[in-house]
């Protein structure tokens, strides 16, 4: 079975998830968009272990996804402490750091 | 290539680190110590500069000398090599000089956020940006380094500066890295067209040239943009003010006087040996820009109520003066350009000294409020004067010799450059000068001459019987230049002095490197 | 270093760079520990002056014996001259000719290079040289003795010999110029030790002001001077370098300019851009508007700077560089050029502002302009040497007479500058300030037997000798105006009953607002009610010394006086030893330093030594002279430059022989087929040339001093209740009356229908339009600085960056700035920008 | 790599059915994700494609990888994300503006975005043929990756842990109420 299938797709949910970055006001959704992109990259490198027939790719993989896990971690805890500050996660009200 | 593989500058380059590790374990509530670190390890790193100055072989200093090649990153071929030649090496030490000299300064001018702790580790972390950009012989080590040097001056700026100051750091930060991205590209652009090989500069000088020419033009305008952004060049310059009047003091001297020379020296050390083709083509665009940026900035300093600002733009004129003499591809063009990013960064380095001590005494830059310095002042009044008459160049100050022969050398430009066209440009940048005089003048007028404005004499007696008695000390606010300003700033004096009296001590050094580099673009040229 | 057997060098010549270093470093020493001293630095000043004079005076002494010795000297002896430093050049046997071009004595040392481009400092000395350095040094002597009295008690006195010192040094620095780089820095030094003189009481927002004017002037033109020496360099450097020169040098330059391969277009560029510099410096016409305004300045500042030295900076480089200027404009060919036509214009202008002034600094400093006028359109229609004895004589009768008007205000007028108020009938007071006074007027006049005269009458013999009649009868008429206003300046000065301070009242001299006419009130009210004067005398005297116990160094000239009670109230009276000393010194010199050059007596000292040539052509060469000009690569055809100073036909004759072969060679240096030095020909010294001018300045001081009496003999207000005074003169003496015919005659007629009009109007023209555009230039550079800035820089550049990749927008902005600090948008500019990227490396990599 | 090209020949129709299939579900979940105007919803949807994810593994012979995804995302950061919904009290049910305004930007950027994955990816990889999953032994893989975790991986994998480590310790500080 051809790699481009498997790259053609995760290049698929890395955009939607980019979308999603941009688009959503909602703390948390940001991070499942981030997720979705995490995730095509996973499947990228998977693709590629398959593709060269040796396992690096699989231990990238799971790098990723250990990183991921800390990421949302973090990620969720900080939205909780914005939250318990300003009553809202809406992103675009966050905006300290405006010039 | 020979590569000694001599530590010395791996040492030079990183030291600033070791003073960071240390404070990192010192409470910051002890500043002394941590000033008097940071002051011991950046004069340390001098002083291994100042042998690296000893040490150093002027009769060749066209070849790399101290020069390591070791494995780095072997995955994307790129080696952690680093060397000095005669191109880099001044910029080198004046970088490891100003640092030292402005963590002297920071002795007892901490910026108002307070902590120095912080402050002085970012100084040091800059400096080993600095420090490593200018001895980087391979692309990716330079581009770390240079994107290493963003981050500090980012917060320091962010966090030390005016009022305003997020809306000035984030636009230095994004503005350069606009610019870094695209020079990314380019960057690998010409590693993967001279065969992926490697990103020595070595490799690239040689491989570089081989690229057919549109290529090259097309890769040549991605450097451009990234080393544009950061020399700043005229349609690119405009974080420049924000940046400087809201950095901290230590912040604008050392941005004016190293920060903006790394743009320059990417011009001179890779985009101009790597790509001569498109740097031949380039060179007319660069010339005309840089000769709108010096008549620009001029406009702009003399529109300014802001003393720091006006300094501000007049380094944007300045950098224009050092950008023709770049475009012109002759070997006395790029001499005068390398010269005149050191008599810049000391000249206007010094400058935003007086600038920040001025803030500091009389807590506004407003040119309209100050007048009178002479008298409550009268060696900070002479200083500025000093460097005014620098900075608008005065023969036998360095100013000058970055200024004259830049202009002399647009009168016939290299390798069949369009001689009319850099001959209009040379007659505009003369204006320029003219201009200058105007700005510079006008600016020490105002706030040197003249009674002190009233507002800031302490007890009701009038200025002028002070002046007459002749001690402005009984001024408690409003003191003379300190012992601390004196030590930070007499070795900028002397060397604009030194340079300016006997220019070969650059120019000899500087000479060889550059007329291989010239030789090496007229190879490449058809 | 030069050792010859002929040609003899000496010490003083080989080591005449020392001249222009004793100085330098005593500005140092000055800077240093001035205020330490004694005399707070005075000392040091003077007497590194005194070592340079002394240096200088051997130095000519050895120059003069080194011409003479090329006079009796054999041709071989010429072999042995060294060229440039370092290429010892064939002998000049081989070229055998005895039209001997003395080589100047030149040393240089590297002082940089970069890019095979090599920078030099040396000196290049040589009769012009010689003559300047002797002047410059002398005349700064005298002006610092001179200070030590007029600034006594100055706040800044000890930077004040500072800068004077450091002022002299930088002039040196440029006569001594062995290359132009060199050259532009003693020229620039000159430019910021002005502007620190200038301004040196800069309290007064008007001095300073005045001083950053004087220095943005000349600065627009020293961009004449970059552009010109980059010019200048690159047309000459290839003929240079073959000589192993390079086009920096300035005698290299002038042999390339008189060369056959010089591009005559490079030429004129060249010499244009020049001489854009010179009228920047030398206060020429349009840029001349600076050097009145400079007067701000201590009146030695003043006596220096802007009559003897900096302003000839530019007449100098004229006269330096001739053959650029020479073929550049093909002086001699027509019959008008730039150098001339500016020349001229300043002439009149000048002069005809000087009738208008009130003060009598200005009046001096237009005269100045003018004299500059006259050396000017001497070089340009090819009279060098009476133009450069010009520059000799008017140093020491201007200087005279700028030392004799600082004479006068310290003691005479209590600080006043005001010929109609405080002066007049000073002649009884101050009989030595009025003896040099009128010598040097008389000189300046060009009145026979005084120097004037038979420096500025050769100019004019010659621009007629040379075919510029035009500037020949501008000459003329010059001459008259000269002399018409230094009869009126000395008239109100010396002459007639005193007034204000000179009559010893004391209205508030101190008062800086007085030079700047802020306090016309009170004149007017001491000129009209004479009764309230004492009570406004007296409140005024209070003021002053009020001013007087703070010691204030106010904006006015002389402050600082508060601890000189000698002559801060009393009388006018004659000024201390320290102030007449030079003055009379100066006065002698005004009237013999016209000797050394005198056809009229004979002796032609001055252009021996001075002119380029050592030996004097006679007639019996002048045919081969005139064929020389048709090929100039014979070394036969340099044997007899063109050089008929003795027979001024022949001579003319050359002249259009001249105008056939090119540029005409007048002397040739040791190699072969190099000529430093044009052809010029000298009109023969006629008294019949002089008597038009005699007549002129004749016919000019008597109509002016007829007028002055009308005008100001006895009565402040001329222009009042004439009718009735002419019927009181009716019953009077019949003499009176006619004399007063003549008043009503000249003061309605003349007066009010020329000189007024005419004068006024050329003054308001300077005023309002020259100088309204000098201003308006910059004020509006100003504004469009602003309107770039606000519209351009703040809106477009900024704005376009700032909208890039951007939405949301918050302020009322025009746009919306980056930083929204919206997470989502830095996302949207961060990947936007890496899909960019990544393009262009697809793009790149396809 | 012969064998590729004998494989190529033939390659297993079953294995590309399950693929689009699964992709076909992962993408639509994943548009649901981003454009849903209910974040628990979104929540769902997200797990979803994880799923996907996950069974896309297995096709590409990566069993390990695949259950160490279903036991991290959606047993764990699936949690993670629910708590956090419902701790910050976004309304459950429907949410007026989920999107700020101006996402529209987020469109072309992604279209372009794609554009240019898609077309280097097609150009670079165009009928490069996988390794048939059936050659592939996974009991060999899952020992190959230990021992690369523990042979040059090692220094990243305690770096990792490090990292872990700071994150769990971060997030505690961060979340702590006081």
């Amino acid at each position: 079975m051809y790699a481009v299938n498997f790259l053609l797709l995760s290049a698929a949910l890395f955009c939607i998830g980019v979308f999603g970055v941009i688009a959503r006001r909602n703390a948390v959704m940001v991070l499942m968009s981030i997720e979705l992109i995490l995730n095509s990259v996973n499947l990228n490198l998977v693709a590629f272990a398959l593709m060269n027939n040796d396992v690096d790719g699989h231990i990238f993989a799971l790098f990723v996804i250990a990183v991921a896990a800390a990421e949302v971690g973090v990620g969720l805890a900080m939205v909780l402490m914005i939250y318990r500050n300003r009553r809202s996660i809406a992103l675009d009200e966050l905006s300290e750091m405006k010039g | 290539m020979d590569y000694s593989n001599n530590a010395l500058l791996t040492i030079g380059t990183f030291l600033p680190l070791v003073g960071v590790l240390i404070m990192m374990f010192i409470p910051g509530s002890e500043e002394r110590t941590h000033k008097q670190i940071a002051i011991v390890t950046s004069g340390l790193t001098l002083a291994v500069g100042i042998y690296t100055l000893i040490q150093f072989d002027y009769g060749n200093s066209a070849t790399l000398q101290f020069a390591v090649n070791e494995e780095w990153i072997s995955v994307i071929k790129s080696n952690y090599i680093v060397g000095l030649d005669g191109i880099s090496l001044p910029l080198y030490v004046l970088s490891m000089a100003v640092t030292f000299l402005v963590a002297i300064y920071t002795w007892n001018n901490v910026p108002d956020a307070g902590n120095p702790k912080a402050f002085l580790m970012l100084m040091l972390v800059l400096q080993v940006g600095m420090a490593g950009s200018f001895v980087a012989q391979d692309l990716i080590l330079f581009f770390v380094f240079f994107e290493l040097v963003l981050l500090p001056m980012y917060f320091m700026i962010g966090v030390w500066g005016g009022e305003d100051r997020q809306y000035a750091s984030l636009k230095f930060f994004l503005y350069t890295m606009f610019g870094s991205a695209l020079m990314l590209v380019a960057f690998l652009a010409l590693f993967f067209q001279t065969g992926a090989e490697s990103f020595s500069f070595e490799h690239l000088m040689s491989a570089g040239a081989l690229i057919d020419h549109d290529v090259q033009v097309w890769i040549f305008a991605g450097m451009f943009v990234g080393f544009a952004v950061k020399v700043p060049m005229f349609p690119f310059h405009t974080w420049l003010p924000d940046a400087h009047t809201q950095a901290p003091t230590q912040g604008s001297v050392i941005l004016a006087a190293i920060l903006l020379k790394l743009g320059t020296y990417g011009f001179v050390r890779i985009a101009l040996p790597m790509l001569p083709m498109g740097a031949h083509e380039w060179a007319p665009v660069i010339g005309i820009l840089a000769v709108i940026g010096i008549i620009y900035g001029a406009l702009g300093c003399l529109a300014q109520t802001d003393m720091k600002r006006l300094i501000a733009f007049s380094s944007v004129a300045h950098m224009g003066f050092v950008m023709l003499g770049i475009s012109t591809l002759t070997t006395f063009g790029i001499n005068a350009a390398l010269f005149g990013m050191v008599a810049h960064g000391l000249i206007t380095g010094m400058l935003f000294f007086v600038a920040g001590s001025v803030k500091h005494r009389y807590h506004t830059l407003e040119i309209k409020r100050l007048s009178g310095m002479l008298i409550q002042m009268p060696k900070m009044g002479w200083i500025l004067g000093f460097a005014a008459m620098a900075s608008l160049g005065l023969p036998g100050l360095a100013g000058f010799w970055g200024e004259f022969p830049a202009i002399l050398s647009a009168y016939n430009p290299g390798f069949g450059l369009n001689p009319t066209l850099f001959r209009t440009l040379m007659v505009v940048a003369a204006l320029g000068t003219v201009l200058a005089a105007g700005y510079l003048l006008w600016l020490y007028q105002r706030t040197a001459f003249g009674e002190p404005n009233p507002e800031f004499v302490s007890h009701g007696e009038p200025a002028h019987s002070l002046s007459a008695a002749g001690n402005e000390d009984h001024h408690d606010e409003i003191h003379d230049v300190s012992v601390v300003e004196w030590i930070a700033w007499t070795p900028f004096l002397l060397a604009i002095v030194v340079f300016g009296v006997y220019p070969q001590l650059m120019f000899k050094v500087l000479d060889p490197a550059v007329v291989q580099l010239v030789e090496r673009v007229g190879n490449g040229i058809p | 270093m030069f050792a010859t057997e002929a040609l003899t060098s000496g010490w003083f010549l080989e080591n005449a760079w020392l001249i222009p270093l004793i100085p330098t470093v005593a500005f140092f020493v000055i800077l240093g520990f001035g205020k330490r001293m004694p005399q707070g630095g005075s000392e040091v000043g003077i007497a590194s002056m005194m070592a340079s004079l002394v240096l200088a005076a051997g130095a000519t002494y050895q120059w003069i014996q080194r011409v003479q010795s090329v006079e009796g000297g054999s041709e071989g002896a010429l072999g042995a001259i060294r060229g440039f430093a370092g290429s010892a050049l064939p002998s000049a046997a081989e070229t055998g000719h005895s039209a001997a071009y003395v080589e100047p004595v030149i040393r240089h040392w590297t002082w940089w290079q970069s890019g095979g481009i090599e920078f030099t400092l040396g000196q290049h000395i040589d009769g012009l040289a010689i003559m300047v350095l002797l002047v410059v040094t002398f005349i700064s002597l005298l002006v610092q003795v001179y200070s030590t009295e007029y600034v006594k008690g100055d706040r800044r006195y000890t930077h004040f010999f500072a800068a004077l010192t450091l002022f002299s040094a930088g002039m040196l620095i440029m006569v001594l110029a062995e290359s132009m780089v060199q050259f532009i820095l003693g020229w620039e030094i000159m430019g910021l030790t002005s502007f620190l003189l200038i301004g040196h009481w800069w309290e007064d927002g008007a001095n300073s002001r005045a001083a950053l004017k004087a220095f943005f002037t000349v600065r627009v033109g020293d961009m004449g001077l970059l552009v010109g020496t980059a010019i200048i360099y690159f047309g000459a450097s290839q003929w240079a370098q073959a000589r192993g020169s390079n086009g920096f040098s300035i005698q290299a330059i002038s042999g390339w300019a008189l060369s056959e391969g010089a591009d005559s277009k490079v030429l004129m560029w060249g010499a244009v851009a020049l001489f854009i510099a010179c009228i920047g410096k030398s206060g020429q016409f349009p840029l001349h508007t600076w050097l009145p305004d400079a007067m701000a300045g201590p009146t030695p500042v003043s006596s220096l700077l802007h009559s003897s030295t900096m302003v000839v900076a530019g007449v100098y480089l004229v006269a330096r560089l001739y053959p650029v200027f020479f073929v550049g404009l093909d002086i001699l060919d027509t019959g008008v050029n730039l150098v001339a036509v500016i020349g001229g214009i300043t002439i009149i202008i000048a002069a005809a502002l000087a009738f208008v002034q009130n003060d009598i600094k200005k009046v001096l400093a237009y005269s100045t302009v003018s004299q500059l006028g006259y050396m000017m359109m001497g070089l340009g229609v090819g009279a060098w040497t009476p133009a450069v004895f010009h520059i000799f004589t008017h140093a020491f009768f201007k200087c005279c007479l700028f030392l004799a008007a600082g004479s006068i205000s310290h003691s005479g007028s209590h600080h006043s500058f005001d010929m109609k108020k405080d002066m007049g009938g000073l002649r009884k007071f101050m009989p030595i300030t009025f003896a040099t006074w009128m010598v040097s007027t008389f000189a300046l006049c060009g009145v026979p037997f005084f120097s004037g005269f038979f420096s500025k009458d050769e100019i004019i013999d010659n621009a007629n000798h040379n075919g510029y009649t035009v500037f020949f009868y501008v000459g003329l008429i010059g001459a008259a105006m000269t002399a018409a206003y230094m009869t009126r300046a000395t008239y109100l000065t010396f002459f007639g009953q005193p007034r204000g301070a000179a009559a010893g009242e004391h209205h508030d001299a101190h008062d800086p607002a007085h030079a700047h006419g802020e306090e016309h009130a009170l004149d007017e009210i001491e000129e009209h009610e004479h009764v309230a004067e004492p009570v406004l005398v007296g409140a005024a005297v209070a003021a002053t010394q009020g001013d007087d116990g703070h010691g204030h160094g106010g904006g006015h000239d002389d402050h600082g006086h508060g601890d000189d009670g000698h002559d801060a109230h009393a009388g006018p009276h004659e000024s201390p030893w320290r102030i007449t000393v030079p003055l009379m010194i100066l006065g002698t010199l005004a009237v013999f330093s016209g000797y050394l050059n005198a056809p009229a007596v004979g002796t032609e000292y001055f252009t021996e030594w001075v002119e380029p040539a050592g030996v004097v052509v006679g007639a019996e060469h002048d045919e081969s002279g005139a064929a020389t000009h048709t090929d100039t690569e014979e070394p036969e055809a340099f044997a007899s430059g063109v050089f008929g100073r003795a027979t001024p036909l022949l001579a003319a004759e050359d002249g259009e022989a001249t105008h056939s072969g090119g540029e005409g060679c007048g002397f040739e240096g040791p190699t072969e087929g190099v000529c430093y030095a044009p052809a010029l020909s000298h009109a023969e010294f006629k008294w019949i040339n002089t008597v038009p001018s005699i007549l002129l300045v004749a016919f000019g001081a008597l109509t002016s001093l007829w007028l002055c009496l009308g005008i100001f003999g006895d009565r402040k207000n001329p222009f009042k209740g004439l009718t009735q005074r002419n019927r009181l003169a009716g019953a009077g003496h019949r003499f009176l009356v006619n004399k007063y015919y003549l008043d009503d005659l000249y003061e309605k007629v003349i007066v009010h229908s020329v000189a007024h009009p005419i004068a006024k109007a050329a003054y308001w023209v300077n005023q309002n339009i020259i100088d309204g555009v000098v201003n308006g230039a910059g004020r509006s550079t100003k504004r469009t600085g602003e309107w770039v800035y606000r519209n351009i820089d703040q809106r477009v550049v900024d704005g376009a960056v700032n909208a890039s990749g951007l939405v949301a927008s918050e302020t009322g902005h025009a746009l919306q700035p980056v930083q929204s600090g919206k997470v989502n948008q830095y996302g949207a500019l961060l990947f936007g920008a890496a899909a960019v990227g990544a393009i262009v490396l697809v793009l790149l990599n396809v | 790599m012969s064998l590729l090209a004998v494989l190529a020949s033939d390659v297993n129709v079953a294995q590309n059915v399950g693929f689009y299939v699964i992709a076909a579900i992962m993408l639509f979940a994943a548009f649901s994700v981003v454009s849903t105007s209910d974040v628990v919803h979104a929540a769902l949807w997200l797990v979803v494609v994880l799923g996907g994810v996950a069974a896309q593994y297995i096709l590409a012979a990566a069993e390990f990888v695949a259950v160490s995804q279903v036991m991290v995302y959606i047993g764990a950061v699936m949690v993670l994300f629910l708590f956090g919904i419902m701790l910050t009290r976004s309304m459950i049910g429907s949410d007026t503006d989920v999107n700020n305004k101006g996402w529209g930007i987020g469109i072309p950027v992604a279209l372009l975005m794609f554009g240019v994955l898609a077309y280097s990816v097609i150009d670079a990889f165009d009928n490069t043929v996988l390794v048939d999953r059936s050659e592939v032994q996974i009991a060999s893989t899952t020992t190959a990756i230990s021992d690369g975790y523990l042979g040059d991986y090692l220094v990243p994998l305690i770096a990792l842990s490090f990292v872990l480590l700071a994150a769990a310790v971060g997030a505690i500080v961060l979340a702590r109420k006081d």
